[in-house]
This record gives C-alpha cells, sequence and structure tokens, in this order.
C-alpha cells in the first residue's frame, strides 16, 4: 500500500528546478507565469524548487552555451531520481536563432537524455503546462521501471 | 593503634584535602624531572584530594555537621580566636566537592594534552599550587587565611597564563590578569586589615558574630572592598575582560581550573561576607546589588562572546555569563533561590569545563582556537564532536542535560522572588536570564558550525582524534553533565539543599566554632517549593519511545538507503550545491554570523568594543570605579 | 495487569493521540488548508487540501543523495530528532480537559523543547557542508532569537494571571492553566490578556518560520537554506516537521488562551482543537502570507523585539497589576 | 589607632592606583602596585600599634589582663603581606620583561593584541 501511496503521489507532486542555460529571459518569464492566478499550475501540484536537491523536473531554458554547459551538466547531476528533464522553448531543443554559434554548445540532447521537449519561442503557458504534466506521468513510470 | 585511628579521624580529612595537593606540588618540584614519577605523583594527589573530600559528604552533607578544626590544636583562648582555623560547614563542602572534582577531571586530562609543551615539571607544580589555593581558600575559616589562598592561586594562576609565553598574547593577559588581580587581593587585604582593627579577630565565625552588631563606617568600607577583592576573583562584570584574556592564553587544563573553580571561590567569597560575615542579605538593597551585578554580567558577557572570533575567548566570556547567573540567583536571598545558584555552579564547573577540554582537544590537534580558520571537524574527530555537543546542549539549556535543571529553578526562583516582594525589577531578571540562554544557545550553534561542522579546510585533512585520555577525562564531564540533568532531586537533595540550608544557619556556623551566635541576623529563607513541573526522566522515556517509532518508521521505508560507495562520491551528484559550479571551499566565517541580530544592535556592540580596548590602565580605572560605586552603595545602604 | 495497561495507553499517547498518528494527520492537513487558503486569498485555485500528503510521500519515494562533505550520521539523524522531539511537546500540550501527560512539564520547559526541533535543524543544515545552509543557520538563529523574548514575556504574563487568580502567585504548570481555564472560563477574555493573545498570534508565523517571516529558508534566495542539501526521506521529515510545528504553535495558543472551550469528551475535544488550529493558521499564517512580502532578517529582529515584545510587555503590566 | 594612619594608609593605596590608572609605563605601573602594597601594610602595622606598648613576647603563664602590649597579629600579618608583594614586584617585572621582548615597547597603549 505504502508503494502504491508513492507511485500515487509521484505524480501528483512534480517539483521544479529551473536552469537558465543562456536564455532571453523570455522562456523564464513564460515559466514563472504558469504559477499565476491565470495558469495556476500549482493545482496540479507544481511547486518551484529552491534547490536542484528537492527536484523532481528540471526545466532547462536557453540555447546552452558553452560556459553554462558544465554547471547545467552538474546541476542535473545533483537532482536525485526519479527525475525528468525538459526543455522549454527552442533554444535547447535546436539553438534556434543562436545555432551555429561559436559560443553554443547545444542542443542538450547531445549530453544528456531529455525527456520532454516544449517548442516554441517562448511556448504557451498552456503548452509548458501540458508539458509539464507529461513529464509528471513519466516520473511515475521511471519510478516504476526502477522498481 | 588509638594514635592511627585519630589520624584517620575524619576531622583531619579537610587538611589533608589541602595538603596533599602542596605536597604533591612541592615534591613534583623536587623529583619531578623524571616524566612517570611526574604523572603518578600529579594524579595521586589529584586522586587523594578528591578522595577525602568525597569522605566528607557523609557526616558534612548529610549528617549536617560542621567540622571544625583548629590547626595546632589552638582552641581560642579567653573568648579570641588566636590560632588558625578550618571549618568547613555543607556550604565549604559544596565548593570543595566542586574543586576537587575538576581538579581531578583536569589533572587527568593534563597528562596527554601537556605532552606537547616544554616544562612540564614547572606546569604541575603550579597547577597542584591552584588547586591547593583553591581548595585551601573554601575549606578556610580564617579571614587572612583566605587572603594568603586567595594570593596563592592568583601568582598560580597568572604564571600559567603565561605558562605558553610564546602564544599570542600569553604574558600580555598575563599581565593584566596580575595587576588587576593584585589590586583585587589588596582590596581584601585591607579589608581585613580594617575588619581586625574593628575587632581584634580574623576568624571568619567571630567576625560573623562581631561585625553585624557593629556596623560603622570602617566595617562599611571594609565590605566594599572585601566584595570588590573578590569580586575580580570572580570575573563578574567589570573584570571580564581579564577572564577572556586568561583563558584565551592559558592551556585548556587551566582554563578549566580558572572557569570552573577559581571563580567559584570567587563566589564563595561573596557569599561568606554577605550572608555570613555581615548579614545584609536581608536588606533588599543588598540583594539588589548582588542582582544587579549578576544580570550584568549575565547579559554583557553573552552578548561580547556573540562578537567573539576565538574558540576559547568566546567560551572565557559565556563563563563570566554563567557565573551571572550564579551570583544573580545567590542574591535573590530564598532558599529556592540559593539552592539554584549553587545548583547552576555545579553544572558550570561540569559544562564549562567539559567544552574548554573540547576546545583544549581541538587545540591540541589542529593548533589554532581561530573559528576563521577552522570547520568541518565532525568527520575527523566524532568523538570530541558529540562531547562538545553535550556540553553545548548543557549551557545553552537544553532538555535534558544539566544546564535546563538549573536555569529552570532560577527563573523560578526570580519570578517567585518578584511576585513575593511586588518588586517588578525582578522579572526583569527572568526575563533577562531567558534571554541570554537563547543568545548563549546563538553564539554555540555558531561554534558547532564553525569548528564541527561546516566544510573542512584542506590544511587539517590530517587531523586525528585525541588519544583516550583526553577523550576519558571529557567523558567524565559528559557523564556527569547528564546525570546532574536527569536527576535533579538528587542533586538538590544531597548537594545543594544542604548547602543553602547552611547558608541560613548563620548562627549555627558560629556557633560551631564556640562562640555565641544568638544574635546572628538570619534572612527568611522560605521554602524550597516549585511552581512547575519538569520530569526529565520520563521526558526522556518518552523522547526515546518517539524516537524508536520515528526509527522504525524511517528504516521501514529504507530511509538510511543512500550510496555508501567511497568511489562514486566524487561524482558531481555527491558534491554540494554551489548553483552549478564546482565545489570548492566556502566556509562562513565566525565574525559575523549573527549580522541580523549584531546590526540592530550595532551601537551598543560598537560601543563594547570600543570600551574593551585591551589597554591594562582602562580596565585598572574600570576596578576603580567600581570600587569607588560599591563603597558608595555600601556606606549608603549598610 | 494495571501496569500493562497503564504502559499501552501511555503508547497510545505517543503513537495516536495526540501523538503521531494525530500530529501527522492534522499538521499536514493543518498544511494543506493553509495552502489552500493562500492560493484562495490570490484568486488562484491552490493545490488540493491533501497536496502535503502527496508531498511527503513523494519525497519518501526519492532517492536520498548525502553529499560527500556532509557528517553523515548527524545528516540523518537530525530530521528524525527533530520530529520526535516536535511530537512529544504535542503530548505535552494539554488538550482542554485532557492532560495525557502535561503533568511532566510546565511553560518554560516547552519554551525550551520548542528550541529542540530547531536546533535539530540547524544541526543537521550545518552538518551537510553547504555555505547556503551557513548563511540560512545565521537566519533561523537569529529568527528564533527574535520570537524568544516576546514569547517568553507572553508565558509570564501567562504564568502571573493564572497563578494570581489560584492564589499561589504565580502558576507555570501547563495542567494548572488547563484546570483553571476549564473551570473560570478562557484567558483570552480577560482584558490583559488580549495583547498577549495578539502577541502570540504574531509569534506563531516567526516561530514556523512562515511568510514573511522565511528569510530563513528564502527558497529564490539561497536555495531553501538549511535545507538546501537534503533530499528524498529526511526532507519528507523536515516538511512533515514543519508542518507539526504548526499544529504544535496554534493548539499552544489554544491551551493557554482559549482552554475554556472544552467539552469534555475526548474525541470532540480533539476536532475541536483541530477547527481552533485551522482557523488560527488561516488568521496568522494564511492571511499573513497572503498581504505581506518577505522581510530582511534584520527587519524580524527589529519587528519582533520592538512591535510584539511591546504587546506582550504591556500585557504583563497589566497582568502584573491584576486586571 | 590615630586616624592619620589611616589618612596616610589611604592616601598612599590613592596614589598606587592612580600610578596604576593613569601611567602607561609598565614599570611605573609594578610601581603603582608596590606602593598600594605599602599602604595597606601601613595600615596593618598601625592597626596593632598601642601607644606606649611593650613586645608582645610572652609566655602563656606571663599573661594576665594587666599585661599592656603592642597586638602581634597585624605584625605576622604585615611580614606575610610584604612577602607577598616582593613576589607580586618580582614576578611582574618578569612579565615586563618577557612584554619588552615580545612587543619591543613597555607602553601599555602599544600592548592590546587583545581586545574587543
Amino acid at each position: 500500500m505504502f508503494k502504491r501511496l508513492i507511485e500515487e503521489s509521484t505524480e501528483k507532486s512534480p517539483w521544479l528546478f529551473h536552469i537558465n542555460a543562456g536564455s532571453c529571459n523570455g522562456c523564464d518569464i513564460e515559466l514563472v507565469s504558469i504559477l499565476t492566478p491565470r495558469y495556476d499550475a500549482e493545482r496540479l501540484g507544481f511547486k518551484l524548487a529552491g534547490s536542484p536537491r528537492h527536484a523532481d523536473i528540471v526545466v532547462v531554458t536557453g540555447p546552452v552555451t558553452k560556459q553554462s554547459l558544465p554547471r547545467v551538466l552538474r546541476t542535473i547531476a545533483q537532482v536525485p531520481e526519479p527525475r525528468c528533464i525538459v526543455t522549454m522553448g527552442s533554444c535547447p531543443q535546436s539553438g534556434n536563432v543562436f545555432r551555429g554559434s561559436y559560443s553554443i554548445a547545444g542542443p542538450l540532447s547531445k549530453y544528456v537524455p531529455v525527456d520532454v521537449d516544449v517548442a516554441g519561442c517562448a511556448p504557451k503557458p498552456e503548452a509548458i503546462i501540458d508539458g509539464l504534466a507529461l513529464a509528471a506521468k513519466m516520473l511515475r513510470e521511471k519510478r516504476g521501471q526502477k522498481k | 593503634m588509638n594514635y592511627l585511628g585519630n589520624i584517620l579521624s575524619y576531622q583531619h580529612f579537610p587538611i589533608y584535602a589541602i595538603m596533599v595537593l602542596f605536597l604533591g606540588s612541592f615534591l613534583i618540584a623536587v623529583f619531578g624531572e623524571n616524566r612517570i614519577a611526574r604523572n603518578i605523583l600529579a594524579l595521586l594527589s589529584v586522586t587523594a584530594a578528591l578522595g577525602f573530600v568525597a569522605a566528607l559528604i557523609k557526616p558534612v552533607l548529610m549528617d549536617g555537621e560542621i567540622i571544625s578544626y583548629w590547626m595546632g590544636a589552638r582552641e581560642p583562648a579567653g573568648g579570641y580566636a588566636i590560632g588558625i582555623a578550618l571549618e568547613v560547614d555543607a556550604l565549604s563542602l559544596f565548593f570543595a566537592l566542586l574543586v576537587s572534582l575538576a581538579v581531578f577531571v583536569s589533572g587527568v586530562y593534563s597528562i596527554q594534552y601537556m605532552n606537547r609543551d616544554h616544562n612540564e615539571k614547572e606546569y604541575y607544580t603550579l597547577y597542584l599550587l591552584l588547586c591547593g589555593g583553591v581548595m585551601g581558600m573554601v575549606l578556610s575559616g580564617d579571614l587572612f587565611n583566605m587572603f594568603i589562598m586567595v594570593e596563592i592561586l592568583t601568582f598560580a594562576a597568572v604564571a600559567l597564563t603565561a605558562f605558553r609565553n610564546t602564544a599570542r598574547g600569553a604574558v600580555e593577559a598575563a599581565f593584566k590578569y596580575l595587576v588587576v588581580g593584585c589590586m583585587g587581593s589588596t582590596c581584601i587585604l585591607a579589608g581585613t586589615a580594617m575588619l581586625y582593627a574593628q575587632t581584634h579577630t580574623l576568624n571568619l565565625a567571630q567576625l560573623a558574630q562581631l561585625v553585624p552588631g557593629d556596623v560603622n563606617t570602617a566595617t562599611k568600607v571594609a565590605f566594599a572592598l572585601l566584595f570588590v577583592g573578590f569580586g575580580t576573583k570572580a570575573f563578574i562584570v567589570p573584570f571580564h575582560p581579564l577572564a577572556a584574556d586568561a583563558h584565551g592564553a592559558a592551556p585548556a587544563s587551566i582554563s578549566v581550573i580558572i572557569s570552573g573553580v577559581l571563580t567559584k571561590s570567587g563566589i564563595y567569597g561573596i557569599i561568606r561576607i554577605t550572608y555570613f560575615l555581615f548579614q545584609s542579605m536581608g536588606l533588599g538593597t543588598m540583594q539588589f546589588l548582588l542582582v544587579f551585578i549578576g544580570s550584568l554580567s549575565m547579559f554583557v558577557c553573552v552578548t561580547m562572546a556573540l562578537a567573539q572570533h576565538d574558540f576559547k575567548r568566546l567560551l572565557a566570556f559565556h563563563s563570566i555569563s554563567q557565573i551571572g547567573y550564579v551570583l544573580t540567583a545567590v542574591g535573590l536571598c530564598t532558599a529556592l533561590g540559593v539552592s539554584a545558584g549553587l545548583y547552576h555552579a555545579i553544572n558550570h564547573t561540569l559544562f564549562k569545563g567539559l567544552l574548554f577540554l573540547a576546545a583544549g582537544a581541538v587545540l591540541h590537534e589542529t593548533g589554532t582556537t581561530d573559528l576563521n580558520k577552522l570547520g568541518g571537524l565532525a568527520k575527523k574527530m566524532p568523538h570530541t564532536t558529540v562531547l562538545f555537543l553535550i556540553g553545548a546542549f548543557s549551557i545553552s539549556g537544553l532538555p535534558p542535560f544539566n544546564g535546563f535543571a538549573s536555569k529552570w529553578l532560577i527563573y523560578q526562583a526570580s519570578y517567585q522572588k518578584a511576585v513575593e516582594s511586588g518588586n517588578i525589577g525582578f522579572l526583569l531578571v527572568t526575563v533577562i536570564a531567558l534571554v541570554t540562554s537563547v543568545l548563549t544557545l546563538a553564539s554555540f550553534v555558531k561554534v558547532s558550525h564553525s569548528v564541527f561542522f561546516g566544510q573542512l579546510p584542506p590544511e587539517l585533512e590530517n587531523v586525528r582524534e585525541v588519544s583516550w585520555g583526553m577523550r576519558l577525562a571529557m567523558g567524565i564531564f559528559a557523564l556527569l553533565c547528564l546525570v546532574t540533568g536527569l536527576f535533579p532531586g538528587l542533586v538538590t537533595g544531597y548537594l545543594t539543599e544542604p548547602a543553602a540550608t547552611a547558608v541560613f544557619n548563620v548562627s549555627q556556623y558560629i556557633e560551631a566554632m564556640g562562640f555565641d551566635g544568638s544574635a546572628a541576623v538570619q534572612p527568611e529563607a522560605g521554602s524550597f517549593q516549585y511552581v512547575g513541573a519538569w520530569d526529565p526522566v520520563s521526558w526522556l522515556l518518552v523522547l526515546c519511545i518517539a524516537l524508536l517509532a520515528v526509527t522504525i518508521a524511517a528504516a521501514a521505508g529504507k530511509y538510511g538507503n543512500f550510496s555508501r560507495n567511497r568511489a562514486a562520491r566524487r561524482e558531481d551528484k555527491y558534491q554540494l550545491f554551489y548553483g552549478g559550479e564546482a565545489q570548492e571551499l566556502s566556509q562562513l566565517g565566525g565574525d559575523d554570523l549573527f549580522w541580523g541580530f549584531k546590526h540592530n544592535w550595532r551601537g551598543y556592540f560598537n560601543y563594547m568594543h570600543r570600551m574593551h580596548s585591551g589597554i591594562v590602565n582602562d580596565y585598572a580605572l574600570w576596578a576603580v570605579i567600581d570600587l569607588a560605586l560599591v563603597m558608595l552603595f555600601s556606606l549608603i545602604v549598610l | 495487569m494495571t501496569v500493562v495497561i497503564d504502559a499501552l495507553m501511555y503508547l497510545g499517547y505517543v503513537l495516536i493521540f495526540p501523538g503521531f498518528l494525530f500530529c501527522f494527520l492534522a499538521g499536514m492537513l493543518l498544511c494543506g488548508i493553509d495552502r489552500k487558503l493562500v492560493a484562495k486569498m490570490q484568486k488562484r485555485v491552490g493545490p488540493p487540501v491533501l497536496q502535503p500528503f502527496y508531498d511527503f510521500f513523494k519525497l519518501c519515494g526519492k532517492e536520498t543523495i548525502v553529499p560527500d562533505a556532509a557528517e553523515g550520521i548527524c545528516f540523518m539523524f537530525a530530521p528524525l530528532l527533530g520530529l520526535a522531539a516536535l511530537v512529544v511537546i504535542q503530548l505535552f500540550i494539554p488538550v482542554f480537559g485532557f492532560t495525557a501527560i502535561s503533568g511532566m512539564a510546565d511553560i518554560v520547559v516547552i519554551l525550551y523543547l520548542l528550541l529542540i526541533p530547531a536546533v535539530s535543524i540547524i544541526l543537521g543544515g550545518a552538518a551537510s557542508g553547504s555555505p547556503y545552509a551557513g548563511v540560512g543557520l545565521s537566519r533561523e538563529m537569529v529568527t528564533i532569537i527574535s520570537c524568544e523574548l516576546p514569547l517568553v514575556l507572553v508565558l509570564l504574563a501567562v504564568a502571573k494571571t493564572v497563578g494570581d487568580a489560584m492564589g499561589t502567585g504565580l502558576c507555570f504548570s501547563l495542567r494548572g492553566i488547563a484546570e483553571y481555564q476549564a473551570a473560570n472560563g478562557s484567558l483570552i477574555c480577560r482584558i490583559s490578556m488580549l495583547p498577549a493573545a495578539a502577541a502570540m498570534l504574531l509569534i506563531i508565523p516567526g516561530e514556523t518560520g512562515n511568510h514573511p517571516f522565511d528569510a530563513a529558508e528564502a527558497e529564490t534566495e539561497i536555495c531553501e537554506g538549511l535545507l538546501a542539501e537534503y533530499s528524498g526521506a529526511p526532507l519528507a521529515v523536515f516538511k512533515l516537521s514543519h508542518a507539526v510545528k504548526m499544529l504544535t504553535l496554534t493548539s499552544l495558543f489554544a491551551a493557554l488562551f482559549l482552554g475554556g472551550l472544552g467539552t469534555g469528551m475526548v474525541v470532540l475535544d480533539a476536532l475541536l482543537l483541530f477547527v481552533i488550529c485551522a482557523v488560527l493558521t488561516a488568521l496568522t499564517i494564511s492571511f499573513v502570507h497572503a498581504v505581506t512580502a518577505r522581510l530582511k532578517i534584520e527587519q524580524i529582529f527589529k519587528y519582533y523585539w520592538t512591535v510584539v515584545t511591546l504587546l506582550a510587555a504591556v500585557s504583563l503590566v497589566l497582568a502584573w497589576y491584576g486586571l | 589607632m590615630i586616624l592619620l594612619n589611616y589618612i596616610a594608609s589611604f592616601f598612599l593605596i590613592g596614589l598606587g592606583m592612580y600610578a596604576i590608572v593613569t601611567k602607561y609605563n609598565l614599570v611605573k605601573t609594578v610601581i603603582g602596585l608596590s606602593i598600594t602594597d605599602y599602604g595597606v601594610n601601613l595600615l596593618l602595622i598601625s592597626i596593632g600599634f598601642n601607644p606606649g606598648g611593650t613586645a608582645p613576647i610572652f609566655t602563656w603563664s606571663e599573661l594576665d589582663y594587666n599585661s599592656f602590649f603592642v597586638d602581634p597579629v597585624p605584625q605576622a600579618l604585615t611580614l606575610t603581606s610584604i612577602v607577598i608583594g616582593a613576589c607580586v614586584t618580582a614576578m611582574s617585572l618578569a612579565l615586563v620583561i618577557k612584554l619588552e621582548e615580545q612587543y619591543g615597547t613597555i607602553d601599555t597603549r602599544q600592548i592590546r593584541r587583545l581586545r574587543g
């Protein structure tokens, strides 16, 4: 029963940790907007965590510059299992307009397995919530696989 | 056979207890070149002193007998005490017990602690001289004898402060201590002389018979001189900077004696002169004097401690802060108050001894006590850490350790006093005491974070746990901290209540020496009645059940299921989170840890920092001002 | 035989009511109600009331990472100690007339027992070795110092008022306070106790470390401070402790000021206590959370040592002159 | 017992304390300590003095209530006190030498590493 409780809860309480990997701040603002009264992702249990140790879902924005790459990877490594990695906006997925720049190391999927991509520049809040809810479902599956 | 029986009669034990310490000191001075002989002699004499004092518990503390011992059997002639006397009532024995206990544990600790110093022979000579001085002072029944012992202990303490004379500030601290300490001793001698001029006796019991009936200007001045003189020995405000300097420089085993025992001898002296010689504690103004100085010491020293960044200096300020508690409680002049104060005196000896020994252990292994240079020692010195934490919790008054039991009594005593006397000032004392307690906790949180937790600086990578002898000494103190905290009834019943009863039984003290004590003025003692409830054993039982329940639940939920693979621990995953950066050494310094508090009090802290200028003239000036004020006070009210 | 029954009863107190089970359920529900209410006040839908339970169980299922720099035993053990100590405090606080083992401790003891959970979280954070925890520790300790002075004054005022009425001068005993209120009605009906009750209400969010007094756990600023390195089950225990602390402080308020409301039936009393706690939570924690921004640490200190202390001191002076 | 002695000895004690408080030279501080000691010694010795009294050398059998002699106790006390005073001076001078070695000065205003 305890196990089932945990599995149920894993889906219902995903905490986010947000990494800015050289973003233009557009996505960052959109991410915060999902917690506003209008969209209120907290009704699904979403919460912004202060430290990667508390997080379930890592949200990466920005095109992953060469400077930020080791930091991003280190921070992702510090998130305890089970965890999901969500890229938000086009930048971490493809490099967007920064693609081919000398200072870009992305896309992120070259370095770590990305679970959910939320495309857009910047994505709509509805899309973000949808993507995050998908990631929350994957969290449960990941937990199931591990056991 | 009869002769032997006479020698082994407990009547002689007080003088034996003093003698073995002095004898040990002289023997070590003569035969101390050999390391083993020296250690055996030192241990033997401290053990013997402890044994002799412990053997007196039964007759004095439990049966209520007062031992009067005339040196060379010179009994009083013609109604005047000419010979030198020892008089051991429950109060004296109470302090003697503290002395012998602290001396014993510190002696055990010294053996391995001092092994890296040179001149161990001189160390033990002075050490036993210091111990003998304190022991002699608390057992003495003669005012001049007390002065001699005070001088001996001041000398030995000064010499031992300067013992590591290459250490930073050791000689400076010793000189300051010598100057102000000798001013204090001179005050005691002058006071003694003036009392002698009035009464023509030096015997405490006879003085207690004669002085209160004949209060004139001379005796009032004598009171002020004696009070300030013993005040310097107790390091109460305004003499606290000396304690800080001396503790910072002296070896840890000596700090235990200075804070645990020497300051107590000052408190003992103050109790003797206020309650016994002048019998003035019935006066509300006299209570005000003691409580005021006590509360001031309590608060000023705890705030000074918050600003320190040297482990031992910080402990020294806390030492005086706790002495403030003792003095406040004693100054309340109720049975509960005195009993609580004496209880706190025991506890102070135990936990402060433990903390100083822990500081010494850190110094011994790392070579520094600067909070800004230490950190993360918990992984290298786990036992010392646990012992330190016990001491820290005790001094901050966290249940179930002993600091809480006595502080709890002090709050009750002061609040009861406030309600009974209708004086709202005593209420303030309760509040100050409670706030001081939480500030104490704050500063020990700082120490535990800066020294034992946090990150390990790379230069301390090779630190090891201290040797077993030092851990044993700390363990004894830690165990006693727990025992006195868990069984407060035992301590109050067998130790502090008899001593408190003796404090309020002046006529018995006078009559035990063969003088007429019928005229003695005894303040209203009240009863040992508690207004609250505290049952530490049951509490601990409930806590243990709760903890067990949590632990079982946690274990069932695979709580401790984390990677113990050392090789994997170098991975990024097990590094600290630094906002994404690689882990680097970043330890918060001890200086400004409680900035939020200090910022609001910055005026006060800056002022205090300026006042404690470190110039010996300033400290001497404080002493003179203190003397003048107390003299004025006693001329007006006594 | 009676010994066995007694032992079982005590075990029941510890494990069921007012011990673990009650603390767990009531504390978590309070936390959920708080979050829901704050959301409602901000015109949001808000998380379900059972959200804290989900959070707790999710954290239990997560991996626990002990950093290499941390002192493992202290790091793992501190949360358990803090939780156990909190539950024990809850045992001592009388539930109206129901004073299971309240005779063991008085209000001064409660004052000190409240320090133990705080110290355990501080030690746990310090043992993690994180510099964020260092900053958090400093702030947590200053918050404790801030709350201590007004709390002391409030408790002394209560002791004096009850003691006056009982003829003993002062009364520290929690059982005495509960009995007095059961006989003479709640303390809050007295004029002298009104400022004290107000001060106590202001102390509750500070002691629990809730908004706006959560400088110690500012998640956007210092990564939740002391909790920065905690993950998985220990973090769950700390979150639970936080919830239980809300329950403890609100029920302490109920015991000190609203003790006359009891019905005499334990089950009803328990429900009543929960309702009162929920109302108090809504009043002191949720409402204050919704309308204020986080204070800086020196502002917290200043606020508590001026406004709240003044309120409590007024109460003490009034109590002193027998109003 | 003459009042003048009290005045003189307290003057000496005050003088010594004045020196300790106002003089910034370590040696002068030590001298101040000594002067304070002498003041107390004077106080002690004058307490025991009886004008016209004989030396206090008796055996028990000779002692009766009519014998008029100088009080011997303060003299013993004074001797002890003088010895202690000498010790204080010796020890403090030794410390002054050490301080001079370590700090290169005997000005108290510069010997203040321990403060705050």
